[in-house]
């Protein structure tokens, strides 16, 4: 191949032109990483910020995920601990019920295999891996029932794993709290 | 042409490429490790390092100050292992079959039920042995059965299992025992009930989940309203409950017809 | 001189037999879940079509294409017989026979564990192993990659390696690293147990392996298509590649961020520190430097082609262009596809965004886009470009190719974007059927039907491609000219040696896969408790 | 190979000043291409997290 001894004016040019492209590359990749940061912050919209184990073969003999400590309990100070298991195929509670306005934490594990978590028209997004505690804070404003279906492929029965979601009226929520210590929408 | 050397701090490839990964990492580390986790909503970490450790992974379980609320109730007491009852030995079968001898009355002598009992010949080790042990505790209520097995050790309970997965099932299944009705072969997947078959067998089986096929459909029908109702509670983690809830009589009805039908 | 034909066009037809093989499966699953199909009555065939599908369109068929497109780089390239012929015979023999074992039990139900595996499901083993061997065979082929680079730069001391090897050699090394993950998982963690040796395995242990792979896997699917943007599309349409060493640069970025990244898959598992995920996070950012670098690079090297072709103004090169050039149409119709593609992949990699939509449906529509879409339509423009210089014979059957093109083009997006839309609204991955007569999904079910209409598109787009290899191999005898790939605008005369080499990257690419991923993997080995019981699937009765 | 025209295998002196003219123009079409597709990339992912992600926050 020959190689041509014009001017290299051309040649040059374009690398310039090439490194101011890279530079801009490089700032617009910065600046959505500083959003991203940004909102993580101001949304508060971050992962879970500690790692918890739990033994999916031990889980109904005792501690906070045995079938009678499962759903919604309202603490002392106020806010509410959602508790719930993921299993082949199912959510237990199937239906979990939460108030509007009250800070909320999701906190949840699986008994079996990796399970995935939704809430349908919300950021609320967990996956559920067998010997680990997966939590997730959150807040709901207004009233609604949502559909909670697992995420994640949990083998032949996955495509019958769907839950529900009701979130009610915060002082109704606090009525039957009164009454129950645990709360969900099974009927 | 003299050969360049690249890890050499004078060539800037080197020198430029490596400080501009540790940058970003440790700018990134700063933010990730301390900085988010410091402002994490609803978590009060006492100190850098606090945050470091958590922010790391290392495993940190909440002390259980909660108060855990016990159920009014006996649940079961068995921990499943899929594997668990596999290759039961000749002499832990042979054993089986002498406890057997007192079972037979409802049971059947090689398992099949001539009453509306259930069969026990092929049902799956793992599920008899937890149902014997939750008879045992009384997790399962049977004024039947409880004085049956009061007596039973483990490895008696075992033995039983290994003895009736051994013998040969009511019959092979006869696909053209007619088709499913919907609630089995497919479920309802928005009132969150899978097909019958993914756990029970003629799908994929799970480890506790009963065989069906044959089963008196009076037994069938009783168990699954039992359930339903929370009468019978010894599934683990509600698993049968949540699903016989959201079923209507008539799905009860035709399941347990469809089930009885197949031999 | 060319003693690899018969050795590329073996990969090729492989490739795209098996790609023929597992496509319309993947038409059957969008049109038997959609509400066109009554329930299907057995779940567990709508989960094993899954797994084929997946195992041969991520494991078999993008690995052949690479290494059947390598050893073509590898001649004609470098200008001389490849060295190591027998071992490449042998390593496409490990992929086959790789191929033949993990299918057979997949097609007979016993290991509908999608390709991503999901301990504590365990499946067959001989799935498992099947896979292994095929990716053990395609290691052979990094060897030989790497060989060949060396024995030619010993040969030629101080000389440039041509960029196409380069290029070529980078996705090799990438590959090999990738598939560390995966392999680890695979042999210590999930065979022993599919083996029966163990009863239990660590499942978060086992996603932190994965997610090594399952990122960097995609950057391997990737670069046949982005060697052919910088090495055939500007020769094709008479430009120039407007940067060789900028293009060095682009793969030296994805062989050694692509890997350390992974994490950001597993954003919302338990199993790991958050502080993981956000350094994750932010080198994910970096990997899209150089796309942004190519797609510049490309645009600029096809503006020189508009312009000589006598395109004026700021855009009025576009017109100038040839269009009716497959190959021309079909890097367009990629940079599309792409662009697109590549906009969900920031919003997936993107801290807290991906919770919006993490597992639903927009998954399935990213990464079609991005792959089967933007990646393997190069695949075809690869082939087209090569396929006579394998078969001996004239490949000129264009209208045929440019409707392909489209075709797969139009389906991809009407596949994917109505996907990406149910995600959105929280539609879940990798269900056997859906009840759309619930007023909570209902609205999805005319996204689903349409995303039929793409896949249909696709199969069909997908025969015409088969058709016109096929008239390939009949058509009358030539002598093809020497294969050419594209000359940069001031070809490298010296290069400084770090890139002319990947000493430095590899270290390089080592050091931060430790520093991201050593404290999580070691955590997890060193904490009690944490493996779980294997739940074998496949056991009917 | 599927090739156009011109032919840019065989460099010619007068295909080089060809090509050196058009550099010298700094690659004004494709900074304004790939900075539109960028910016349509760009675009996309402030669209998604403004009127996607950002409705659905509710800070706890």
């Amino acid at each position: 191949m020959s190689h041509l001894s014009t001017s290299d004016e051309g040649a040059d040019r374009g690398e310039r032109t090439e490194r101011h492209w890279a530079t801009a590359a490089v700032m617009i990749l910065a600046l959505m990483v500083v959003v991203a940061t940004f909102a993580a912050l101001y949304h508060g919209a971050m992962p879970q910020s500690r790692v918890e184990t739990a033994d999916p073969r031990t889980l109904h003999l005792g501690g906070e995920f045995i079938e009678s400590n499962l759903g919604s309990a309202l603490e002392p100070d106020g806010a509410v601990i959602v508790r719930f298991i993921g299993q082949q195929y199912s959510f237990t509670p199937s239906c979990i019920l939460v108030p509007t306005d009250t800070p909320i934490t999701f906190r949840t594990t699986s008994a079996d295999v990796v399970h995935g978590f939704l809430i349908d028209g919300t950021n609320i997004n967990l996956m559920l891996v067998p010997g680990y505690v997966s939590s997730l804070g959150a807040r709901f404003e207004t009233p609604s029932e949502r559909l909670m279906p697992c995420h994640e492929f949990c083998s032949v029965g996955h495509e019958g794993m769907w839950g529900r979601i009701k979130i009610i009226d915060k002082a109704a929520f606090s009525r039957m709290a009164a009454e129950r210590r645990r709360l969900s929408c099974v009927d | 042409m003299i050969r360049e050397r690249i890890a050499s701090l004078r060539n800037p490839w080197f020198t430029a490429s490596i400080g501009i990964t540790v940058a970003i990492a440790l700018v990134a580390a700063v933010v990730g490790f301390v900085w988010l986790p410091l402002q994490h909503p609803g978590e009060r970490f006492k100190g850098v390092w606090d945050a470091i450790c958590s922010a790391s992974g290392l495993v940190r379980n909440a002390a259980s100050s909660a108060q855990i609320v016990r159920a009014d109730y006996l649940t079961t007491s068995v921990e499943i292992e899929p594997q668990m009852l596999g290759g039961a030995s000749a002499e832990s079968i042979g054993r089986g079959a002498t406890l057997a001898l007192r079972c037979t009355m409802c049971h059947g002598a090689r398992g099949l039920s001539q009453a509306d009992t259930p069969n026990l010949a092929g049902q799956y080790p793992v599920t008899i042995y937890k149902e014997l042990v939750d008879f045992k505790t009384g997790a399962r209520g049977s004024a039947v059965m409880a004085p049956l097995v009061a007596d039973l050790s483990d490895a008696d309970m075992r033995d039983l299992a290994a003895y009736y997965a051994y013998l040969p099932r009511v019959s092979v299944p006869q696909p053209s025992a007619g088709e499913p009705p919907r609630i089995v072969a497919s479920g309802a997947p928005l009132r969150g009930i899978a097909p019958c078959g993914a756990c029970h067998g003629e799908v994929d089986s799970k480890a506790s989940a009963a065989w069906l096929e044959g089963q008196p459909a009076i037994y069938l029908r009783t168990q699954l309203e039992a359930f339903s109702t929370g009468a019978r509670h010894n599934d683990i983690g509600e698993q049968m409950r949540n699903i016989v809830r959201r079923m209507t009589a008539d799905e009860i009805a035709a399941a347990s017809a469809f089930y009885a039908a197949r031999q | 001189m060319w003693t690899s034909r018969r050795l590329v066009l073996a990969h090729l037809w492989f490739a795209f037999g098996s790609f023929g093989a597992a496509l319309p499966l993947g038409e059957w699953q969008m049109f038997i879940r959609s509400p066109l199909h009554a329930w299907i009555s057995d779940p567990e065939w709508y989960y094993r079509s899954v797994t084929a599908h997946g195992t041969t369109m991520a494991y078999v068929f993008p690995t052949l294409v690479a290494m059947g497109f390598g050893y073509f780089v590898t001649e004609h390239a470098l200008q001389r017989p490849m060295v190591g012929l027998r071992w490449a015979w042998a390593g496409l023999a490990l992929v086959a026979v790789g191929t033949v074992m993990a299918i057979v039990p997949v097609a007979l139900g016993l290991a509908s564990v999608l390709y991503t595996f999901y301990p504590p499901l365990i499946g067959n083993p001989f799935y498992y192993i099947g896979v292994v061997l095929v990716v053990v065979g395609s290691w052979v082929w990094v060897a030989l990659m790497s060989i060949n680079m060396y024995r030619w730069k010993r040969d030629n001391p101080g000389a440039p390696v041509p960029f196409p090897m380069f290029a070529t050699v980078a996705g090799s090394y990438l590959w090999a690293w990738t598939a560390v993950g995966a392999a680890l998982e695979l042999l210590f963690q999930i065979i022993p147990v599919a083996l029966g040796w163990r009863s239990t395995i660590d499942a978060g242990l086992a996603r932190v392996f994965f997610s090594w792979t399952l990122h960097a896997i995609v950057y391997f699917w990737l670069m046949p298509a982005y060697i052919a943007y910088y090495t055939i599309v500007p020769r094709a349409i008479g430009g120039r590649l407007f940067s060789d060493t900028m293009g060095r640069i682009a793969f030296i970025l994805f062989l050694v961020v692509a890997m350390p990244i992974g994490i950001h898959h597993a954003f919302e598992d338990p199993q790991i520190g958050s502080g993981f995920k956000y350094l994750h996070s932010v080198f994910t950012a970096l990997v899209a430097l150089p796309t942004v670098l190519t797609v510049f690079t490309i645009c600029a090297s096809v503006e020189i082609a508009g312009r000589l072709r006598g395109g004026k103004g700021v855009l009025g090169w576009l017109a100038a262009l040839p269009w009716r050039n497959p190959i021309m149409l079909g890097a367009a119709l990629s940079f599309v596809m792409l662009g697109f593609g590549g906009a969900g992949g920031l919003i997936n990699m993107s801290y807290q965004l991906n919770a919006t939509v993490h597992n639903t449906q927009w998954i399935t529509g990213h990464f079609h886009l991005i792959f089967a879409g933007a990646i393997v339509i190069m695949y075809f423009v690869i082939a087209y470009d090569i396929w006579p210089h394998l078969t001996g014979r004239a490949l000129d059957s264009f209208d045929l190719m440019r409707a392909q093109l489209w075709t797969w083009f139009l389906g991809m997006i009407v596949l994917t974007f109505p996907w990406h839309w149910v995600g959105i609204l929280g539609m879940p991955r990798r269900m056997a059927f859906y009840d759309y007569t619930d007023p909570a999904i209902a609205a999805q079910a005319a996204s689903v039907t349409m995303s039929v209409v793409g896949g249909a598109i696709l199969v069909l787009s997908g025969v015409l491609f088969l058709v016109v290899l096929a008239r390939g191999q009949t058509a009358p005898r030539t002598e093809p000219a020497t294969y050419r790939f594209s000359v940069a605008v001031r070809p490298p005369r010296t290069l400084p040696a770090a890139l002319n080499g990947f000493g430095l990257w590899l270290g390089l690419m080592v050091g931060l896969t430790i520093v991201n991923y050593g404290f999580p993997i070691a955590h997890s080995l060193v904490t009690p408790g944490t493996a779980v019981p294997a739940v074998k699937v496949g056991e009917r009765w | 190979m599927i090739n156009s025209d011109p032919a840019t295998g065989e460099v010619s002196t007068q295909q080089e000043a060809e090509v050196n003219a058009i550099l010298r123009s700094g690659a004004r079409g494709a900074v304004v291409l790939a900075g539109i597709a960028t910016a349509i990339v760009v675009a996309i992912w402030f669209a998604f997290y403004l009127l996607v992600f950002v409705p659905r926050v509710i800070p706890p």
